[in-house]
């Protein structure tokens, strides 16, 4: 039929929007319909699939919602996808010294603060605990712990002075012009991982289009300029 | 007859009866502060509801426990003088008189709106807010609204209480018109001895 | 400060949803407000409390009713859409909706208070004067108390405005469609090193807001009686 | 339906914290209204207009400036630590600090309007009869305006128990110290699969404001003038 | 002199004048409705400021635009008795009664409050609140709280307006005492030309 003029619904996380809209240019400059892109919580988006929002891609920031979406249904199965990978940093706006390790400038602490990601809810702040129950860090520090709304909210605390430290994605530790930081070796960080997929029941003639769209290099390269890690699949 | 009252009153814990009937035209309710007047001419206006009892103005049956007559206030067309002035205070003047003139049934009126302001000396005041008029120039604005609702019968709540006495002559000499020319029922609360004899063709006492 | 044509968007939307949610909850706070001073019925606490919750409630909370209500696989949403294929989610009347019962609660409070000021006397004043029920509450309660029209609109004007959480949830964050100024700043706050383009959406809030707020001054004072000049 | 301690800890800190929240911005909230209602002064609708802030900007925005003026590193956030050694970011006074800046539009607003509604005439009375300009305010327009002071601190009481965006903003999200009822039905929500916990804790909100509601129409019921009883 | 004052108001824009001495105790203020009565006595209390002027109560000075001095209402211990009773609504009677008394210096009361109450029949009043008074009620209460405030002198803007003859009558009675035994110098306005001839010394006309 004829090409409708708005692209399919994407739904995606509030930390990608930059890189996405980037990305979202990029396929309409090929003559597609340009997509129309909601940015929130994750947990906010899962929730409006479960009611019937009318979307027809949408990208987690973890897999553990992707997984309560694909237990209801709510996605195709089948379409699912890892489109982009993510690492952690350490940030701080005191420089870090030659010497300085992540451990080091953790045992350093104090009376300082550590702002993450609420540990307990937010992918972000999971992804921050695990890692530093795998260094051995997490009782050393846990009674420091700031827990923030969400990853940038923590950055902002480390920004204003109020914490001493923080742990954020790469991403957005490498955008903030105000902090310096220490990228986590990956060994220890869980696997950060952007699932994508279409909703189950949508009806955009394009949104397969613009999900395999997600995995092709020219896509995967915008994200890349945003440091999100490219992620090798064939669309 | 022109009133044939007999009413069971309560506010709170006080309790009235009020039981008369009168062909004078004009009627005077007198006695000491506090004895009921006031509630009495509010439950004849339709704003206080009798226990009990029966309310007939000039043939009319206003209210009539026995019978379930109750008719709404708008329905009784009383024009009514409150002891206070009761403006309306977002009111000007002028849409104070005209609110329930513009109510009034076509051809009913008693008097006409040039008559009111002349009498009562309130052209000047027109465009004023009630907020800016002194305790007389305000009861003469509520005299004015009551008369220019065409009203079927007055209730006046001390009229002329506040009035200077050229005013008040003025106002008894129209009194005395609207009583001889016009016929109009007339039920007058009033401390003052002179003016009720001067008027009534019927005094009752409440104590 | 010039707006660029994002900005413009954005304004104009938030101008449109705030608009239209404050019109559509006015006469519906209005009745609660006047129900709630002036009735008394069984369930009216409950019908206050009720009022209420979306104040309490955390928005997202209230959003994610909104969305379980009022989604295509809500009790009321599914109707809607059945019946007259209507969507409010992820559109603008969507968030005029979260707007709007979020800023229920504080319209209908200064409202009531506005309504308990009048002097019920005049009501009957009005009465014997020809006035029916509904002519004596036009001409004289709704007048009188136009202050608390006038606070309420604006408090939920500036609620609107300012609605995040209810909205996001609810109506989600679609450029052109749902992202008001509010989503438009939690937007630019999640890319590092924004922080211009926060303080620019916050200072076009902030004047939206003033305008509002002399426009309802104004209104008020231009239709209120002059007070007599005695202390 | 019995609280588990988790539940009862999240209880009580919102409650202490709404209730100094609203304890504390009352006086306040009072002052300007009086000053806002009865004064005439140059930077009037100035104030005003600040007032009103916290309600038009999102609540993250304001988290966010608050964070920078009472941060350790703001303007007053860096004296209060210098000379007094208080922090408010990071404990439950920052999170009461940051209920009472939300609330305060609301408050005002609603004093406002009464303080406005109170018949200057009563206040000239008062003075022939002997009361300084102070004495005839806290006897005459005080009582009088208490319509208002109760709804005020009505709304103030259930918009602090429903703080959430400035809060985690400023004073982040820590249990037993600021993860107050929202914060922690927030929490709740990320995690899949929690809509029993979530809906416990709504509900626990819900019966908390309506117990504020019901004391505050009793209080004003119980210190209000019986009324004319004519129509 | 009891009464020295020459004083130019103005409300909004209507303007008078008011200059009269006067050594008798009460002094009657009369005129026609609208000239200027109430307001002249709301500045020689001290809630109108007189353009300019001087304003002398019994030897004290209150208000002297030329010498710079105009005290506040609460030091010029004004008995008021306002044209509309002006009740405290929040107070009960007891509470609006005791108002000024609480107030006032020691040993300077001029009635006490058991005196007031039996003169003015509202003992059976005390408890209640202002909005269920009948008028001449709250009249009477809004008497018996200026009187007992300890005034240096007493305004009474028609303080009889609403009340019954009997009633009337004691007041007279008590004012003729106010003035003869304590030297209370009184300004009163009224529209009852038996009244003024009863009771004042001196009377001022303002047209
Ligand atoms: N705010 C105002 N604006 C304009 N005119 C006013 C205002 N307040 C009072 N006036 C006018 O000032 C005049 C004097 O008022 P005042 O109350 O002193 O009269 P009064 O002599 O006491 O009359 P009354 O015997 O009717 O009580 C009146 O004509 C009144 O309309
Ligand atoms: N709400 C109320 N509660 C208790 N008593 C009330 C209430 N309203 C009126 N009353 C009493 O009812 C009685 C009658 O009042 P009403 O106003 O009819 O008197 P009135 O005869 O008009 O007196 P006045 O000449 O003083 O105006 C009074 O004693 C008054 O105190
Ligand atoms: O308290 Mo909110 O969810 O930031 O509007
Ligand atoms: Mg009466
Ligand atoms: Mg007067």
């Amino acid at each position: 039929g004829d090409a409708p003029a708005r692209g399919p619904v994407v739904l995606a996380p509030a930390s990608m929007q930059e890189a996405l809209g980037e990305v979202a240019g990029a396929w309409a400059a090929q003559g597609n319909a340009p997509p129309v892109l909601s940015f929130a919580g994750t947990q906010v988006q899962a929730r409006q699939l479960a009611q019937g929002a009318p979307a027809d891609v949408i990208v987690t920031a973890d897999e553990e919602w992707m997984d309560w979406l694909e237990t209801r249904a709510l996605i195709e199965p089948a379409s699912r996808r890892t489109v982009a990978a993510n690492g952690l940093a350490l940030v701080s706006v005191k420089a870090f010294g030659p010497d300085d390790t992540i451990a080091s400038r953790l045992l350093a602490l104090g009376d300082g603060r550590l702002a993450l990601a609420d540990p307990q809810s937010v992918p972000a702040g999971r992804y921050a605990r695990a890692a530093l129950e795998n260094m051995g860090l997490w009782d050393a520090v846990a009674a420091r712990v700031v827990p923030a709304e969400n990853v940038r909210a923590a950055l902002a605390l480390v920004e204003s002075g109020e914490a001493a430290l923080g742990i954020v994605y790469r991403t957005d530790a490498e955008a903030s012009p105000r902090v310096a930081s220490m990228t986590f070796d990956f060994r220890d960080v869980p696997e950060i991982y952007y699932p994508a997929a279409l909703v189950a029941g949508a009806a955009h003639p394009r949104r397969q289009a613009f999900l395999d769209f997600l995995s092709t290099p020219a896509a995967q390269e915008i994200l890349a300029t945003y440091r999100f890690v490219p992620v090798e699949q064939a669309p | 007859m022109f009133f044939e009252i007999a009413i069971d009153m309560a506010v709170d814990d006080h309790a009235f009866t009020l039981d008369f009937s009168s062909d004078a035209k004009l009627t005077a309710l007198v006695g000491p502060s506090g004895v009921g007047k006031t509630s009495s001419l509010n439950a004849i206006a339709g704003l206080l509801r009798p226990r009990s009892g029966r309310i007939v103005v000039d043939g009319q049956v206003l209210f009539d426990s026995a019978g379930g007559v109750d008719l709404p206030p708008e329905k009784r067309r009383a024009g009514y003088v409150f002891q206070d002035a009761r403006l309306f205070p977002h009111k000007r003047v002028a849409a104070n008189l005209a609110y329930g003139e513009r109510l009034a049934p076509a051809g009913a009126s008693i008097v006409t709106r040039d008559e009111v302001a002349r009498l009562l000396e309130i052209s000047h005041l027109l465009d004023r807010l009630p907020a800016t008029l002194s305790g007389g120039e305000a009861r003469r604005v509520a005299i004015g609204r009551a008369l220019l609702c065409a009203p079927r019968f007055l209730l006046l709540d001390e009229p002329l209480a506040s009035l200077d006495e050229d005013r008040a002559e003025t106002l008894l000499t129209l009194m005395e018109r609207l009583r001889d020319e016009l016929s109009l029922p007339m039920l007058l609360v009033s401390h003052s001895s002179a003016e009720v004899h001067r008027l009534a063709g019927r005094v009752v006492k409440l104590a | 400060m010039s707006l660029t044509a994002a900005e413009w968007t954005i304004v104009a939307l938030s101008l449109k949803v705030s608009v239209v949610a404050v019109l559509v909850t006015l006469p519906v706070s209005y009745g609660l407000a006047w129900l709630i001073a002036r009735r008394r019925f069984p369930g009216r606490m409950l019908l206050d409390a009720l009022v209420h919750l979306p104040l309490v409630l955390p928005p997202v909370v209230t959003g994610w009713l909104l969305l379980i209500l009022l989604g295509r696989g809500g009790a009321i949403g599914g109707w809607l859409y059945d019946t007259f294929g209507i969507t409010l989610v992820f559109n603008w009347t969507g968030a005029a909706v979260a707007a709007g019962v979020m800023a229920l609660p504080l319209m209908v409070r200064a409202m009531r208070l506005s309504i308990e000021a009048v002097d019920r006397r005049l009501v009957g004043a009005a009465r014997t004067l020809g006035a029916t029920p509904l002519r004596a509450f036009l001409t004289i309660t709704l007048p009188l108390s136009l202050p608390g029209i006038a606070a309420g609109a604006m408090l939920g004007f500036a609620r609107s405005l300012g609605e995040f959480g209810a909205t996001i949830t609810f109506a989600a964050n679609i450029e052109g469609e749902t992202r008001t100024l509010p989503l438009a700043i939690y937007s630019q706050l999640q890319v590092p090193g924004s922080e211009d383009a926060v303080a620019r959406l916050a200072v076009i809030a902030i004047v939206l807001s003033l305008g509002a707020l002399l426009a309802s001054e104004w209104l008020v004072r231009r239709s209120q009686g002059a007070r007599a000049h005695v202390l």
